[in-house]
């Protein structure tokens, strides 16, 4: 564990503390708000494949985002919607996203969770879990090629993630090139269905770190203010040139895996014990305690965001779907090297 | 009585688990939970300790089956997704592939591949590969178009002594419903004549033979009368099905949901057009998806791929040649 | 001066990092070792910084690549054998090649694949994976069979906005040579015609092209002329060509070191069917390799690929027919 | 570290310690004196493709089988000469694959390192590094399935080899299982020619240990009763269900990556260091130390051992080659469902 501290983390930012942690709060409310609307659109039929939610994980996701500067590169996963909105992403982007809009990123042709924006430096996740891990390393490479330092690259992992070969020459790879990596693996303690036991052997994903040679963290999970302070710390020892950072924080997914599923699996003691804890409502509660807000603002703000969230489905769901017919199917760049294949047209 | 497709797939796994101890069913969320199609349900109750969770590891999942298998079980693997196989790729291809030749050891493992688009499935949930698969020696491929084959070739291919990649079609696991379970069954290899026509032959497998039938009825209404033939086994291929079936006809029209670059369509024409050159009145056609990954938007997905409609269209072109 | 196959690569990148910044070269061993082939040697000296040993990790060198790519960079990935690619699988076919398609982004790397059989080499040091990756859409896969192309292509193939599958032929590394680099070539996506004639058509590429030729030169001993078209790149092919040959001669063999399932030889004959049909005289014949592992012992492995023998009778036989 | 007891480990094998010591010497020097005939004949261009030697790791090798029983099963990797010996392997089998005899276990098809035999329990490797541990979990599987018990499966990997996915997946899915597994790292400080810098930041391998939840050891691999010591105990510990065992094992390779690479880039520092002991010396001299062998018997044994290497020479040279024409050219053991695929007969 690599000491933390709270004012340091905030003196660094130029901000104050009360206003990194509501900044990240807000990014929280917005993304449960959001994702309550995706649900009933979910359930109204309206979105084609799956939705995958981030309930539970605000907090951590979130503050991971606000932890980053801009020029940082961020490769979120599916559960990743409070860091997509902490990192700037318009609500509007992800509808489309969801709803198939041609207007949205990924232009109709991608879906859901796996939506991005390279040229921000906001990477879009393809499904094979841990693949995104060596390619925010490819971006820090080039980077340090090309003498821009200071750059760090965020990504987040689940637990049942870290079984899989990516994780592992993703994260050595990072530790070999001592690349300002930060790796955030986010124990919710099931993959789908599988609890840990089924995933993995160690006491505690931390334990990981020193078989890697970086640094490790562990983290409460529910808790925002611990999120931003650790992660706060990670990214600046990762940005000072101190090699990868592994942070593994614990909570649990308080949704199903997707809305498909009723989560009818998850234990109850789980549930009931400190880490079923809602990270919303924890951090409502802090903010209100320490009087940095109080429930009008927080019912306001709800509201606004309610508000801007039902304005954005109202413009995507006017937006046009796509044209097959006048759709570009050229997988290459290289145009002049596209054959027609023209026995597949009909 | 009436049996979904995905059903099928579910009580030969019973079947299989319950007439023979050596096999096992290892997958991610493939015990308690069921699979996340629901494949697997109820047997991790019904067989303890022979169905069970793995970690999200593939390259280790089919290892560990050749290891078992080599030993003397007869394990199937799940692929949560056939995309997902690519990153046990070198186990199946390199592995299990290549095992039986090298030491005359047997390797009977069954990888079930979800296969194939849905609509909202995107790039990466919708893959078709047993053109990949069959490509590699050693490996046995098959592509069950029926409630029927998906069962009786699941339970043939748990039986095989080889590694069969068991390429089960999703779109087709709640679509499809069939009465009963067969009691009787062509053996894998050996296509199936699903329609009888004169005028052409519809060659197809997986999803598409549906699509098939669907043209075949359509052009029927246009007093065309249209074989199909549903490949069943993509490798090995039944090419007497398919000469036979040339031969009667004179038009061969192949459509696969894959990809056009090779495939099974590329093969399944040049055997025909090698073999059986003299037995076509009209050069063959080929039908395939286009040449980019598989779109998430349904509008996007559903001419992406062929559909009856393009393969009518394909076949009145081909009929008036 | 004379110039190796494998020279001629190793040139092609001192160039590629010469003229341009954004090149770096990164793999097993391609550091000051220079590479198991000696591929790289003398870049590490010559370019400290922007060549260097990778982890034995090939899906996180692809995902490296892919990263850096997207970025600004144009990385060419070495591994140390083309079968290795299997472990890279995923991030070659699923991360790479559907990069552009998905986001608009460019994604320009090269993956250099040493390729296919020599002797003793056995069942995973001898691969032809091109077909396999050619299915993929977002890839572009070559395969040069002559010192010039492995210089001129790979100069080409770094400077493409896409990914390249570089197929270099191991069995050409040393066995090839030329007097000079070519100042002039022929780019990626055309086919040669590497020898004219009038009889038949032998289409192929990679090492397979020299038992092309030397086929037709055994034949034109017995007064026949062979046509041979070097593809040089596999995806895109360049039906033109093949058919305008086909057109001349009206016979087609297409020849491959690969499996006999699927793959180049199939497309080549499914496109010459389809579309030209009517070019042919006779029947296509297409040539590969045994469906089996590539075997370790060179006199197995002689008779498992094709030969200039095995193609001159399969050629005999299509110039009688 | 998990203590270890000389007396303990030779009890357990109902053997005395001077025997088991002088039983592991003589497959390491079984091992050298062939793989010495190996690069003679590789040189003397006898062999097709490559020559991989042990050279240096024959202590590490012979101990881990000689740790081993009846009824175990054992997945060498390319150094592991001693351990094939010592596992029971006819050097005349060994010979038949580099020469490709047709009478030999691989029957020509596959050759050099690519051999076993598994229904000995001696699995053939396959190339692609780290893709043997989940085969051998799954024989322990299989055991298990049966209710097999007191099964040890063992297996070795390299410095370059932890750098896989395969390695990782594969030592993960073991400690999930709880499998009987003997992983052992043989960190020779080059993988080719690569330095272990540019493969693994941590400070030392073993610390991969507890981020899997297993056992984890360190072991000086030039030593041969170290050896015998520490593997027997891991192995003993697999065998009474305490799950897997890493044991990592620090020498140097003595020799090029295969006989074609002159390995110019190995350090000279790392040559004149412990790592760079030749264990089959330090082993004699300890023999002789201790009074377990003379010069005499030493030098009776060598040229006992080079006789019969040259005697299986002799023999497997005199074998037939193989016959391409009658070869059994079907991949499946399903033979109703090969195909002929005439066209490629020519
Ligand atoms: C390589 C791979 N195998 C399987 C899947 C299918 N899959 C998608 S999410 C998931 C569970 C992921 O669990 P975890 O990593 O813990 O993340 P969480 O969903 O809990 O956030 C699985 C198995 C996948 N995406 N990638
Ligand atoms: C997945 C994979 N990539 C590349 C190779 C090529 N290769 C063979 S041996 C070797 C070096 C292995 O180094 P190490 O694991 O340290 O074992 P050592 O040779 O030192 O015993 C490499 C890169 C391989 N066999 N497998
Ligand atoms: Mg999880
Ligand atoms: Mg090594």
């Amino acid at each position: 564990m690599v000491e933390t501290a709270e004012s340091r983390t905030a003196e660094m930012q130029g901000r104050s503390w009360k206003d990194r942690v509501l900044q990240a709060f807000r990014s929280m409310m917005m993304a449960r708000t959001f994702e309550e609307k995706l649900t009933s659109l979910y359930r109204g039929g309206k979105i084609q494949g799956g939705v995958y939610l981030g309930r539970g994980q605000e907090a951590l996701s979130a503050a991971l985002a606000h932890s980053l500067r801009d020029g940082d590169v961020f490769a979120p996963l599916i559960r990743d919607t409070g860091g997509r909105i902490g990192f700037g992403e318009d609500v509007k982007d992800a509808l489309r996203t969801y709803l198939g809009s041609p207007l949205g990123p990924m232009r109709a042709r991608d879906g859901n969770v796996h939506r991005g924006n390279p040229k921000r430096g906001y990477l879009p996740m393809m499904s094979h879990l841990g693949s995104m891990i060596p390619v925010v390393n490819g971006v820090l490479v080039a980077r340090r090629m090309r003498g821009i330092n200071g750059t760090v690259g965020a990504t987040t992992i689940g637990d049942g993630g870290t079984s899989t070969g990516a994780f592992h020459e993703g994260l050595n790879q990072a530790a070999v090139e001592k690349l300002p990596l930060v790796l955030v693996v986010v124990n919710n303690q099931y993959a789908y269905s599988t609890p840990t036991s089924r995933q993995f052997a160690c006491a505690d994903l931390v334990d990981k770190a020193v078989g890697y040679g970086v640094d490790g963290r562990s983290l409460d999970g529910t808790n925002l203010e611990k999120c931003l302070e650790v992660l706060g710390d990670a990214t600046e020892r990762a940005r000072e040139g101190h090699g990868p950072q592994l942070v593994v924080a614990s909570l649990l997914r308080l949704c199903g895996h997707g809305e498909h599923d009723d989560a009818h699996y998850v234990d109850p003691q789980l549930k009931a014990s400190p880490l079923g804890r809602d990270c919303l409502e924890v951090a409502e509660s802090a903010l209100l305690e320490k009087g940095w807000s109080d429930a009008v603002s927080l019912e306001r703000w709800r509201e606004e965001m309610r508000e801007h969230v039902e304005s954005a489905i109202a413009t995507v769901q006017r937006e046009p779907s796509p044209d097959p017919y006048r759709e570009d199917w050229t997988a290459l760049a290289s145009r002049h090297l596209c054959e027609p294949y023209s026995e597949s047209e009909g | 009585m009436s049996i979904t497709y995905l059903e099928a797939i579910r009580e030969a796994q019973a079947k299989a688990l319950a007439d023979d101890s050596r096999v096992f069913i290892y997958g991610q969320d493939v015990g308690p939970f069921g699979g996340a199609f629901k494949a697997t349900k109820n047997l991790a109750k019904e067989f303890p300790e022979r169905v069970w969770d793995s970690p999200i590891s593939e390259d280790a999942m089919v290892g560990m089956a050749v290891g078992a298998a080599i030993d003397g079980m007869r394990p199937i693997i799940e692929m949560q997704f056939a995309d997902f196989s690519t990153v046990g790729f070198n186990q199946i291809v390199n592995q299990a592939g290549a095992f039986y030749w090298r030491t005359g050891v047997r390797c009977p493992i069954t990888i079930r591949l979800p296969s194939g688009g849905t609509p909202g499935s995107g790039p990466f949930h919708s893959q078709c590969m047993e053109g990949v698969y069959a490509y590699y020696p050693g490996l046995v491929v098959v592509t069950p178009a029926t409630v029927e084959d998906a069962y009786s070739m699941l339970v043939e291919s748990v039986a095989l002594d080889d590694p069969v990649i068991f390429c089960e079609h999703k779109y087709l696991y709640y679509h499809l419903k069939a009465d009963a379970l067969p009691s009787e069954a062509l053996p894998i290899g050996k296509a199936r004549l699903t329609r009888a026509g004169r005028d052409m032959t519809i060659v197809s497998y997986g999803a598409m033979v549906h699509e098939a039938i669907a043209t075949a009825e359509t052009l029927q209404g246009e007093g065309w009368e249209i074989e199909v033939v549903d490949l069943r086994s993509v490798k090995p291929l039944d090419t007497d099905a398919v000469m036979a079936s040339v031969a009667r006809t004179g038009k061969l029209l192949c459509a696969g949901e894959a990809w056009p670059w090779g495939g099974v369509t590329a093969e399944v024409i040049t055997r025909v057009a090698t073999e059986g050159f003299a037995l076509l009145d009209a050069p063959p056609v080929r039908l395939n998806a286009k040449d980019t990954p598989v779109p998430y938007h349904p509008k996007l997905w559903s001419v992406h791929r062929p559909t009856s409609e393009t393969m009518a269209a394909a076949a009145r072109n081909l009929l008036r040649s």
